[in-house]
């Protein structure tokens, strides 16, 4: 059973502690990640969706602790990645991987593509240089690169290659596990394509697997087997991707599966969402969703709803499903 | 949407203003006491020519002003005194530091104020000019000639002022006359090249500053919303892109006062001998006049923390995203 | 802890000038501001004045009250002379001839000598005091942004001490303590000057070490020395090149300032010294004030000029 | 129905260039469209295609310099705007044509408040007293769906989510009811749940307005929802025109047809995405020929030698490609 759970993320928080007047006292916490549980198999593809504020991303930095999770635990094939030490840590970085939003932002302005894609390798003593020279010319050809441009600056490069620059580094040492924030979001509809396509062909090639992590449902719905969706810093539902997308059991995802505009447009009775996403300093009481809710119960802004599993693999937070009322 | 935290940020930062002016005082005294002479040295140089019998003397001045004790008393009585309000004696003067700086410090001021009204009020202008004008010969002319006037040495443009219209052409005088009545023509005209000095630079900076200031703004989203609308130009740029360039303009022009005072004003005082603040501490170094140097620094010091403070206290009101804590 | 800092500097830390293409895309930006290149050009032939220009002119302290007062070749001038014979004033006109290009002084020195050998003093005060004044700033905004916390809360604030000293008179005082020699001067304004600097490197650093590429550097399990000699340094360098070039003319300026308030070293003929000499005379010699302040504003002007473009240049936003 | 007496806004031919050091950027080259009165016509293509410069050089606010309209004709109600007097354009800018601006957070002026600049342009163009124009302002918002519109009113933009600020422009551009309103890209920078709903809005203003609007986009799938005629832009001109079932169920343009393949879809399962290769041609250096040859998968000799023509497969379906002549 544990074997093949690459990675398992139990009840993790991230709270920005939040001052205010003459002393700096402390008077709250934006709760960006607010007890999240998931696990990741290995070769698998988990799609985390959410909107803007929603805490995907911090959630995906604190998995890598590149934030300081607030309490919880990551489990990176049984070990707590949260309590390791500075040693420890850099070897599993060899394991884990991330790809950025903005390919202007990642990769180092100073430094040529070769020498950023090098990188991990000389951090982690692996090889000499003329064999690094060689597996740097390789990535940048597995990425559709020609070799003979490691000599260039990002600025030569146009936003599309610049991502492929960032997935050739982040393979660089063989990770099993790829975390994705928003890989495509930055990208024109023609190269998100291309690079959507390479990354499928890689996963498929090295095995890997991606805790790929977007706004865009249809985007999800390509690329990943499963798929969790947050709000306001907790996971709304998980499931497996055909049967969130056929039956979705919460408000939330319900919502977002209707508002996303497609080219082949449904018949069906859009539902909108009135109102803003609240702010996580801030949350509504009880489920964070219920003031946006169009199938709000009198129960929902009382208690928080606990994720359950309401069918094998299908894990709803919504009072509706606790009453059986579906 | 009030501004409630405001009082306790201003609170703060007064706190912070009052630790900071203690330990530039602290540094300054520390630095004039290691000087090279006392105080009493000025008498000494008097009386070795009368022929007195000097080490007596020294040491009766130095017990009638607490100059022989140890001194970490000397800076813990200077302080309480300061504390007080009392400023001290002015040795070389022979007389309070608060009569001196009440006499002298007038001729800073005009001048100040009038260099800055001066470079300010024709410096924004021409900066929103050539910003408008981006790329225009206009535009080359206002940049080349605000390089030329950061890059003048304020000092040596004062010389050259005295230079061409005092001694070629005698339009002027070559010294300032301390005698005119403050509100009259004649000392108008007897500022005119201390303030052409002293604005030259700042005029230069300013036109800079506001160039870019507006530039920074001129392609920015709102601007194209503002010309969409159907807004006339007059208004897109003084309404919408000058109070926007304004804040980084106050920021800079605040943080220039600072420097002008004991900078640029300070030796423009010198070259054209106007006895203002400038003058008085740079004497009241050589004579090593603690008192004088303290008070002086300490006027300064206040002057810029209060300038910053009050200048930081405005953002709120001109951008009302800025909010301390 | 130096020695291992020292070891990754070497290792990692890749200095901009072997990085030939990146050097090559940079020069091309700067070269595209005319006024940059006349700027660099003028502080070059400075420099070469400065080094080379002394073993060609004559000896700047050389005296010869024969020769006092002469005008630069083209400029006449009216002299007054006691004549014996007739024990009157008379007034005669006096030439500039060859042997004094640009003239001579109330001493009769060789104002051309004295400018030349001034260049040499004046730069090299410029390239040291903002030198230590950089090198000081750079620690201080490096560190301070890096480590955080209680460091860089103590680096700040006594930054913000430093920042609201008046400068100049801090300066003078300084000066007057320690005596008007030419290396006190130098470190005074060295050790005063590098506030804007650290303030500047520090938010600078701030900003980059939130950026992606440190991000994705941490992730891969970077240490904090490569970070930061390898990715934190190299992005703040051309921020560095900028604030030195815009430095320097007002360490040079603050030399000139005080040596022309009675402050400068005597023994040194430094531009101002020259300047404060000639005030003096303005109406006898108004050379000897015009020559050396005019090499003072172009030199000036020019490190304003090569500044403002190695700051376009080194902009990414700025599309020239 | 008589198709030609209901074009409201037709444009011909539209270049718009911009001269800079490093060469001519043709942003706009040779544009054709016409707007139906009543219509929601979509402009498609990815960035830098030239689909914001046309919006722009409709109203005449391309920033020039560098920028200029080289050629072609905007005809309005039997005005061509390119040749408008500055005066002229002003009057019909927010007036008779109002501009909707993709990104909320940049179009906004941050230290104005939102009504001060609702309001602003209805006291230019409108015999409108302050509390006339302000209650006008307020039943906008309220038309849009915005809560608590008094407080909104009196708020800065940063103080408003990024839906509630996009609400507000476009409320804005509604004051002065507009014969044709232009929308950038107006949901490219919000949340799919936010999205919807400026999208419903959108589709009341053409169905309670009879709004003519012209709405820019890079998502087919938001054309798919709201258009009804789409344009589809590549290398600054438009390759091909159609009603939009007919090119989102038949494109005749390979462009085209490639990007609805690059799409991936919530209604469908796909395996794999088609996808083009290489990557959006520079406006300052577009291949000869047709621009598209060379990511083109049905390249035949002549793409590279001969830019297509337009032509017309009916009369509601122009397309520019060699394969179709």
């Amino acid at each position: 059973m544990m074997s093949h759970e690459l990675l398992d993320v139990r009840d993790l928080k991230k709270y920005y502690p939040v001052t205010a007047g003459f002393l700096s006292r402390h008077i709250g916490d934006i709760k960006a990640v607010d007890g999240v549980s998931f696990h990741v198999r290995e070769h698998e593809i988990l799609g985390l969706v959410g909107e803007s504020g929603c805490g995907k991303s911090t959630l995906g930095r604190t998995i890598l602790r590149l934030e300081e999770p607030t309490s919880g635990e990551v489990l990176h094939r049984g070990t707590d990645i949260a309590k390791l030490g500075k040693r420890e840590l850099r070897e599993l970085r060899k394991e884990m991987q991330i790809i950025l939003q903005d390919p202007d932002a990642s990769l180092d302005p100073r430094m040529t593509v070769g020498d950023s894609i090098c990188e991990p390798l000389t951090i982690h003593n692996i090889g000499d240089e003329k064999e690094r020279t060689e597996r740097v010319a390789e990535l940048m050809e597995q990425v559709g690169l020609e070799a003979a441009q490691a000599t260039h600056h990002p600025h030569e490069f146009s936003g599309g290659q610049k991502q492929r620059v960032g997935i050739a580094r982040a393979l660089a040492i063989n990770p099993k596990l790829i975390i994705a924030d928003e890989p495509v979001s930055a990208l024109d509809v023609s190269i998100q394509a291309q690079i959507l396509n390479l990354m499928m062909d890689i996963q498929q090639e090295f095995g890997l697997a991606y805790l790929f992590i977007a706004h865009d449902l249809s985007v999800i719905k390509h690329m990943a087997h499963r798929v969790a969706v947050m709000y306001l810093g907790k996971i709304a539902e998980l499931a497996s991707k055909p049967e969130l997308f056929q039956n979705p059991l919460h408000p939330y995802t319900e919502a977002l599966l209707s508002a996303v505009p497609s080219v082949k447009p449904k018949g069906k009775e859009r539902i909108l969402l009135h109102g803003d996403v609240p702010s996580p300093l801030n949350p509504p009481p009880g489920c964070h969703f219920h003031p946006r809710c169009h199938r709000v119960l009198p129960s929902c802004s009382r208690k928080e709803p606990e994720l359950a599993e309401i069918s094998q693999g299908h894990f709803v937070a919504c009072h509706l499903c606790d009453a059986g009322d579906l | 949407m009030g501004k409630s935290w405001l009082r306790a940020y201003i609170l703060k930062r007064l706190l912070y203003a009052v630790i900071i002016a203690w330990g530039i005082l602290t540094v300054t005294f520390v630095l004039v006491r290691v000087g090279p002479s006392s105080p009493a040295d000025r008498y000494l140089a008097n009386m070795t020519a009368s022929g007195q019998d000097v080490s007596q003397i020294v040491e009766a001045i130095e017990a009638r002003y607490g100059l022989d004790k140890p001194m970490h008393e000397q800076y813990i009585e200077y302080m309480g005194n300061l504390f007080q309000g009392k400023l001290g004696w002015s040795f070389s003067n022979s007389m309070p530091v608060i009569d001196l700086i009440k006499t002298h410090w007038i001729y800073s001021f005009q001048l100040i104020l009038l260099s800055s009204i001066f470079a300010a009020l024709l410096g924004v202008v021409v900066g929103i000019y050539s910003a408008v004008k981006q790329y225009t010969k206009t535009d080359y002319i206002a940049t080349f000639f605000s390089f030329v006037g950061i890059s003048l040495p304020n000092f040596w443009l004062g010389v050259m002022l005295i230079l061409v219209f005092s001694v070629k052409l005698g339009l002027f005088k070559t010294y300032y006359d301390t005698g005119l009545p403050l509100f009259s023509l004649d000392n108008l005209k007897a500022l005119v090249l201390p303030v052409m000095t002293l604005g030259t630079g700042m005029l230069a900076g300013y036109v800079r500053y506001t160039r870019s200031a507006m530039l920074d703004n001129l392609r920015k989203g709102f601007v194209t919303t503002a010309r969409a609308k159907g807004l006339p130009e007059r208004t897109v740029i003084g309404k919408h892109v000058f109070r926007n360039a304004l804040l980084p303009l106050v920021t800079i022009v605040m943080f220039d006062l600072g420097s002008i005072v004991f900078g640029g004003a300070y030796l423009t005082e010198i070259v054209f001998g106007i006895p203002g603040l400038g003058q008085i501490s740079f004497n009241a170094i050589f004579a090593n006049d603690y008192p004088v140097v303290v008070a002086v620094t300490l006027i300064g010091t206040s002057i810029v923390l209060l300038v910053n403070l009050v200048t930081d206290v405005a953002y709120t009101y001109l951008d009302p995203r800025i909010r301390y804590d | 802890m130096t020695r291992r800092l020292r070891d990754i500097a070497r290792k990692v830390g890749r200095p901009l000038y072997v990085n030939r293409r990146l050097v090559n895309y940079y020069w091309e930006r700067t070269r595209r501001n005319k006024l940059a290149v006349v700027g660099l050009a003028f502080i070059l032939f400075l420099i070469l004045l400065g080094a080379v220009g002394p073993f060609f002119t004559l000896d700047p302290t050389l005296v010869d009250f024969e020769q006092k007062n002469l005008p630069p070749v083209g400029f006449t001038t009216l002299k007054s002379v006691y004549d014996i014979e007739t024990d009157e004033l008379a007034t005669s006109e006096v030439r500039g001839i060859w042997t004094h290009p640009l003239g001579t002084d109330s001493k009769g020195r060789d104002m051309l000598a004295m400018i030349v050998s001034g260049a040499r003093v004046s730069l090299l005060v410029g390239l040291i005091a903002s030198g230590i004044a950089i090198v000081l700033g750079t620690i201080v905004g490096v560190l301070s942004a890096y480590l955080g916390g209680w460091a860089d809360n103590v680096m700040m604030r006594f930054t913000d001490i430093m920042m609201t000293f008046p400068f100049f008179l801090l300066l003078v005082l300084i000066v007057f303590i320690f005596g008007p020699r030419l290396v006190f001067i130098v470190l005074a304004i060295g050790l005063t000057g590098w506030t804007g600097t650290a303030r500047l490197v520090r938010s600078e650093s701030l900003s980059l070490r939130t950026r992606e590429f440190v991000m994705a550097a941490r992730a891969m399990g970077a240490s904090d020395g490569r970070i930061i000699f390898r990715h934190l340094v190299p992005n703040v360098v051309s921020l560095i090149i900028v604030i030195a070039t815009l430095s320097i003319p007002g360490v040079i300026l603050a030399e000139a300032a005080l040596s022309f308030i009675g402050l400068g070293d005597p023994t040194v003929a430094s531009w101002g010294i020259i300047l404060e000499a000639g005030q003096h005379s303005l109406d006898t010699a108004w050379w000897v004030a015009v020559e050396p302040g005019i090499m003072l504003f172009l030199t000036v002007l020019a490190f304003n000029f090569l500044g403002d473009g190695l700051r376009d240049a080194f902009d990414p936003k700025s599309n020239i | 129905m008589n198709a030609m007496s209901n074009v409201i806004l037709k444009i011909t031919n539209l270049k718009t260039h911009f001269f800079t050091r490093r060469g001519v950027v043709k942003a706009v080259d040779g544009v054709d469209f016409e707007l139906r009165r009543g219509e929601c016509l979509c402009l498609v293509g990815e960035s830098g295609c030239g689909k914001t410069v046309t919006a722009l050089s409709i109203l005449g606010l391309i920033d020039s310099p560098p920028g200029r309209i080289v050629d072609g004709e905007v005809r309005y109600d039997n005005l061509d705007l390119v040749k408008c007097s500055a005066r002229q354009l002003r009057q019909i800018r927010g007036k008779e044509i109002a501009m909707v601006f993709q990104e909320a957070q940049s179009a906004l002026n941050p230290v104005l408040t939102v009504g001060d600049q609702i309001i602003e342009q209805m006291k230019i163009h409108l015999p409108m007293e302050h509390r006339e124009a302000r209650n006008r302002a307020l039943s906008l918002l309220e038309e849009m769906g915005v809560p608590s519109v008094e407080r909104v009113m009196s708020s800065y933009p940063h103080q408003l989510s990024g839906g509630m600020k996009q609400r507000a422009l476009i409320a804005m551009s509604l004051t002065c009811d507009p014969q044709i309103l232009i929308a950038d890209e107006p949901t490219t920078a919000v949340d799919v749940t936010i999205k919807a709903q400026i999208l419903d809005i959108f589709r009341d203003l053409k169905a309670k307005r009879q709004m003519s609007l012209v709405f820019i986009t890079h998502d087919l799938a938001v054309v798919a929802e709201i258009g009804d005629r789409a344009v589809v832009i590549y290398g600054g001109k438009n390759i091909e025109s159609a009603p939009v079932s007919e090119i989102i169920g038949s494109p005749k343009h390979p462009y085209t047809a490639g990007l609805i393949g690059c799409l991936p879809d919530i209604s469908q399962t796909t395996d794999r995405l088609a996808s083009i290769p290489g990557n959006t041609p520079s406006p300052i250096d577009l291949p000869q020929g047709c621009s598209f040859h060379p990511r083109c998968s049905k390249v035949m000799e002549v793409c590279s030698q001969r830019e297509p023509a337009q032509i017309a497969i009916s009369q509601e379906h122009q397309v520019s490609c060699h394969l179709n002549q």
